[in-house]
């Protein structure tokens, strides 16, 4: 259902997508229960077929069945959602699984700042790569980010990916996430950022290991050293995989 | 009771003390006026006054969504600048400004001395200065608009850095007089909440005991509770952040110490339980209009009456499910996401308890019970939509989005539109002694429940695709670019069109029957409540003799009895 | 006719009246409060930071409680008047709970506060450098906050 | 304008007069906006190791005896119900101006506090901890004056034994008003 509004493109999309179906087909029963029972009464009970009206209190123990019933059962499907939604919560926003890669997300009026890793592998080394509202990932690699924001509150969010986690100024925050298909998507700003939020938003390009080492040769520098160790560490995770 | 003595003893002097009222000038009587029912009135005039405003501005918005770039008459183009201000202000009126005041302070005011069977509120002089601070804020947020740098832009929520530095939001004047507004603002409703709470305690009918107390009434006694339990951290962040903004100091500023999260805390200890703030007073609204439509006794009243308090229990501790992605520690939002999901059972056990009440019942569709049948059909599709929020996993995508939207207002319109609509058409033969034209009326309930379902139903299906909130243009983002979202965003603001235009139809009808409807006695409806026992409208006063309570309020079609209902008042024989 | 004799006349059944008490015994709860007042000043004298805080704020719980309790006759009050101020004291216990979390700590699940931790750092430099750490933190305030507003 | 007192304040459900029971919601309402404001600085004090360093230059002396004055000035105003509880007006009034004394001197003893901190440089934007101090002191202080302000007026009724079950309500709000410096003096002068 919810594949075919937006693309789902990291590992953990398919298990939100499966909360949100959860939600759906349980919440969807009750809706339509309660609006069918609602509808029906108001067509069964109306003046002109039911003239009189019957004198119930709902107090007595036959009749707060009625109550008690749905009540269990409401309560049983909210069990039943909590287990899927905190288990897709913990595995997206708790967990942190071996990595590949890091990068640092930097968010400011009203432009995003991602510092890719660099031909080392590392951040924090001059050989970083940081670029403007374009983020470059490579397909089935596990990904690390560390949050930032630098001015006020922004929201990293990548919808294909299912993810979203605001930046907060004075804050690092962590997380994770694993792009498995190839293409081009959007990095709105998700929070009121100011005047400019409407503006704010990049693009994260997803690709095969050949595009990326392709992109990076063209924004490392010719004169620094040959980082020969970097490009050979990626060959050899996708060697691995 | 203990009371019944003295109110026995009062009720004595009860010519005395309101013998010298007829004497008031118009500025007494409509200006300054001391009588629970002006002061009610003035509320609702002032609310529909600023929702008015408030509709007017997504008027302006949603134009923009649909339209982007094209000038929208009367505003032309619409600048980010503005957008933000607009969508913000929308926010802070529909809430702060229209639903309160409407729901609590002008139903409230309106109904509580009338429906517990006595003469005005406990602090008449207080209740009037309430709606005077409350005047004075809503003509400080008008103004805000109009400073040097235009009215505050950084939503409703008014998350710091942005709304702590003019550098951050470049409204140096916009944002503190919002902010002063609001801060006002819930000064004027602590006042009125102290008063509805002591006149509902202390002024009772004789024999009117906790379970004779009207549904409407108690949910506006457990709204005003929640409300004073939950706004002292946001009045104090509010100072907090006005200092920050005005002379500089650090409370949210991270690099001098202080914690932008802390606001979010702040902001939503009070923003969660001020949902039900809303929501109760516009379920106890339905809770009246039902039975009195259905013929029928209310299903299991204190099934009500202790779901209702165990919401606003629960309401304290489900906060932080607006902050699920907003930089809390993730272990915290499972417990939150626990006690969120958990609210949805009394939220649900009401909803059952109304349906419930139809089945067996003898159904008359007037409009006041169209529009209460509305809440209801409405009101579920808010509660069910809102799971996808309350469950953290799906959150994660579904925050701030065109669904968050899209959920919230299937809530707040059916409680401050729809529920609104339902009371007053109810009550308006109580106000005014005249009733509303019911034709227009149901026309005006088809052009409001439909077109409503138009603009919001598209908006859930836009905010799953990814349309995300507060962006003046979404098309500057590749992904929302597709036709076919471009169109629903277009049928929602032309449905939007639609829903406004025929809210002319109402206040045509409610102004035009103000002066000139049919005449209505003092109990139109045949239904049970104390302030049906009042002539319509009522003298300042109320009651030429005082009521005394018998029975509860929902005893209709009680088997072996004549008439269909049995007022409070009557003695039984 | 005032509101107040209004009200104050009645002495109805439903309205009760403590016995009232012979000055002194209120000036005897008055010197007992200055008895915990002085302990609650000496308590940090003794330099044992646990016995701080019990002379500082257990001392403070109680006489906290014997001014609600004799002062403003909470011991005479009805029961519920009780309920409502716990009910208060309730929201602010949960609130401070849900918040600590979060507002408390420099660190918690894939998350830290660089900023705060440096700003704590610079605080207790500032304070080891002059005894007045007052001008140069108003210094140092104004600078972290523009640098903080400009270089980004 | 006519003010006649309408039949509604004089009725009394829960036996509690009228004006006493919307006191107590008063100081409910009250509990939670200082609440809210200290739990927000109990956190950030916690967290911070150098806000102790921060707190030791506050005035123990000033803060003692401003606990001390309030305390003796709660004392005058139990006295002062009291008296109004036995009828005696002028005595009330008396037992109030008392307590605007107390109230008077602790302003004083405040200025003359806050006047030598800010002549050493710690001023409300100083830093977060003195961005709290001086903000729970000052809204405290608000309700200081707030509160005295009202005593004026019921003393001024009180001598000619008008309304007199209002001195007890005031005593309510100063004793309320009393309570919070209670928690603010460990909070903010003894921890260090």
């Amino acid at each position: 259902m919810m594949e075919s509004l937006i693309a789902a493109a990291s590992s953990y999309a398919g298990q939100i997508d499966q909360v949100t179906h959860v939600v759906a087909i349980l919440g969807g029963f009750w809706l339509l229960l309660a609006e069918a029972a609602l509808f029906y009464f108001v067509f069964k009970y109306r003046r002109s077929r039911n003239p009189k009206a019957e004198y119930i209190t709902g107090e007595t123990k036959q009749q707060m069945k009625w109550i008690h019933w749905p009540h269990n059962l409401v309560l049983l499907c909210d069990i039943v959602i909590l287990v899927f939604a905190v288990r897709a919560w913990y595995h997206v926003k708790q967990e942190m699984p071996p990595i590949d890669e890091e990068v640092r997300v930097v968010g400011h009026q009203w432009a995003w700042e991602f510092v890719h890793s660099g031909p080392d592998g590392k951040l924090g080394t001059d050989d970083d790569v940081s670029v403007v509202d374009e983020l470059h990932l490579i397909v089935n690699k596990t990904y690390k980010f560390k949050l930032e924001a630098a001015d006020v509150l922004h929201s990293f969010s990548i919808p294909a990916f299912r993810f979203k986690q605001d930046a907060v100024p004075g804050r690092q925050i962590s997380g994770w996430f694993k792009p498995t298909k190839t293409g081009q998507y959007d990095v709105p700003c998700s929070q009121m950022c100011g005047i400019g939020h409407g503006i704010m938003g990049g693009q994260v390009y997803v690709h095969t290991p050949e595009e990326y080492r392709q992109w990076l040769d063209s924004k490392v520098p010719k004169s620094a050293s040959l980082p020969v160790k970097g490009v050979d560490r990626i060959a050899m995770n996708q060697g691995g995989m | 009771m203990a009371t019944q003595g003295h109110a026995a003893a009062a009720n004595g002097h009860d010519a005395h003390g309101h013998g010298d009222h007829h004497e008031l000038s118009f500025v007494q009587k409509y200006i300054f006026p001391l009588d629970h029912k002006i002061i009610g009135m003035q509320y609702l005039f002032t609310g529909i006054l600023m929702g008015v405003i408030g509709a007017l501005m997504s008027y302006a918005f949603r134009m923009q969504m649909a339209f982007p770039g094209k000038a929208v008459p009367p505003f032309g183009l619409i600048t980010p600048e503005f957008y933000n201000s607009m969508v913000t202000n929308h926010g802070s009126i529909m809430i702060f400004w229209f639903a309160m005041p409407v729901l609590i302070a002008a139903f409230g005011n309106f109904l509580i001395p009338l429906m517990i069977g006595c003469d005005d509120m406990v602090f008449p002089r207080v209740n009037r200065l309430s709606y005077q601070i409350f005047l004075l804020s809503a003509i400080v947020l008008i103004a805000s608009m109009f400073v040097p740098g235009g009215g505050f832009g950084g939503a409703w929520t008014s998350y710091p850095p942005l709304s702590a530095s003019s550098v951050y939001n470049q409204t140096p004047y916009g944002a503190p007089m919002w902010l002063f507004a609001v801060a006002l603002e819930f000064v004027a409703f602590l006042l009125g909440g102290i008063n509805f709470i002591t006149t509902l305690m202390n002024s009772r009918a004789p024999g009117m005991k906790m379970y004779n107390i009207p549904i409407v009434i108690w949910m506006i006694i457990i709204a005003s509770i929640l409300f004073m339990a939950s706004v002292g951290p946001l009045i104090a962040g509010a100072v907090m952040l006005l200092f920050d903004q005005t002379i500089g100091t650090g409370f949210f500023d991270p690099v001098r110490g202080g914690d932008p999260v802390l606001w979010q805390h702040l902001f939503w200890f009070f923003g969660h339980p001020e949902v039900y703030v809303v929501l109760l007073p516009a379920m106890g609204i339905v809770a009246e209009v039902l039975p009195v439509f259905a013929r029928k006794k209310l299903f299991a009243y204190k099934t009500v009456l202790w779901t209702a308090i165990a919401t606003g229990v629960l309401s304290f501790v489900v906060w932080a499910h607006h902050q699920f992605v907003a930089g809390i520690d993730p272990r915290m939002a499972n417990i939150f996401t626990v006690t969120t999901l958990l609210i949805s059972v009394p939220v649900t056990e009401m909803l059952f308890v109304y349906i419930g009440t139809l089945y067996g019942a003898s159904i008359q569709l007037t409009t006041p019970m169209l529009f209460a049948i509305a809440f209801i059909a409405e009101f579920l599709i808010g509660g069910v939509t809102g799971i996808f929020l309350g469950a953290s996993g799906s959150d994660i995508y579904f925050h701030d989005t065109y669904f968050v939207l899209a959920h919230f207002h299937y809530t707040f319109i059916p409680i401050a539109v729809i529920a609104v609509f339902a009371g007053i058409y109810y009550w308006f033969p109580k106000m005014f002694g005249r009733f509303m034209n019911d034709f227009w009326g149901k026309v005006h309930f088809w052009g409001t429940a439909i077109p409503f379902n138009g603009i919001f139903l598209p908006l859930f299906y836009t905010g799953a695709a990814g349309d995300h909130r507060r962006s003046f243009d979404l098309l500057n983002f590749p992904e929302l670019r597709q036709p076919n979202l471009i169109f629903a965003r277009q049928f929602a603001t032309i449905s939007l069109l639609v829903m406004l235009g025929f809210q002319v139809i109402f206040f045509i009808n409610f102004f035009y029957c103000m002066f000139r409807g049919r005449k209505a006695g003092a109990n139109p409806w045949n239904a049970n409540t104390l302030e049906w026992v009042a002539p319509s409208p009522p003298p300042h006063g109320n009651f030429a003799e005082l009521p005394n309570c018998h029975r509860g309020p929902y005893e209709y079609s009680v088997p072996g009895r004549e008439s269909d209902y049995w007022p409070q008042n009557e003695p039984a024989t | 006719m005032s509101e107040g004799n209004a009200a104050h006349n009645h002495t109805g059944p439903g309205h009760h009246h403590h016995e009232p008490h012979a000055p002194s015994y209120y000036v005897k709860i008055w010197a007992v409060l200055l008895v915990l007042l002085i302990v609650s000043i000496t308590g940090p004298m003794l330099g044992n930071k646990i016995l701080t805080l019990i002379t500082a704020f257990g001392i403070a719980v109680v006489k906290a409680l014997i001014v609600a309790a004799f002062f403003m006759h909470l011991n005479v009050e009805k029961k519920y008047i009780w309920y409502v101020l716990l009910t208060m004291l309730a929201a602010v216990a949960i609130f401070y709970f849900g918040v600590a979390a979060d507002v408390q700590k420099y660190n918690g699940s894939n998350w830290t506060k660089p900023a705060s931790y440096k700003y704590d750092e610079d605080m207790k430099k500032a304070h080891e450098a002059g005894g007045h750490g007052g001008e140069h933190g108003a210094e140092h305030g104004a600078e972290a906050g523009a640098t903080h507003g400009a270089a980004q | 304008m006519a003010t006649a007192i309408p039949i509604a304040t004089q009725r009394s459900a829960t036996g509690i007069p009228t004006g006493k029971l919307a006191l107590w919601w008063v100081i409910g309402s009250e509990i939670v906006i200082f609440g809210g404001l200290l739990a927000s600085y109990l956190m950030m004090r916690l967290m911070y190791d150098s806000w102790s360093d921060a707190a030791s230059h506050t005035n123990t002396v000033a803060g003692a005896i401003n606990t001390f004055i309030l305390l003796t000035s709660s004392l005058f105003a139990v006295l002062a119900h009291d008296a109004a509880e036995r009828g005696k007006g002028p005595q009330a009034a008396g037992y109030l101006l008392l307590t605007i004394g107390g109230g008077l001197n602790f302003l004083v003893v405040k200025a003359i506090e806050w006047t030598g901190e800010i002549s050493h440089g710690f001023t409300i934007t100083t830093n977060t901890f003195w961005s709290f101090y001086y903000t729970a002191c000052g809204l405290h202080g608000l309700h200081v004056i707030g509160g005295m302000i009202c005593m004026g007026i019921i003393a001024f009724d009180a001598v000619r034994g008008k309304n007199l079950q209002r001195v007890e309500y005031i005593g309510l709000y100063w004793h309320f008003v009393d309570i919070v410096w209670i928690f603010l003096f460990p909070l903010i002068y003894i921890a260090k």
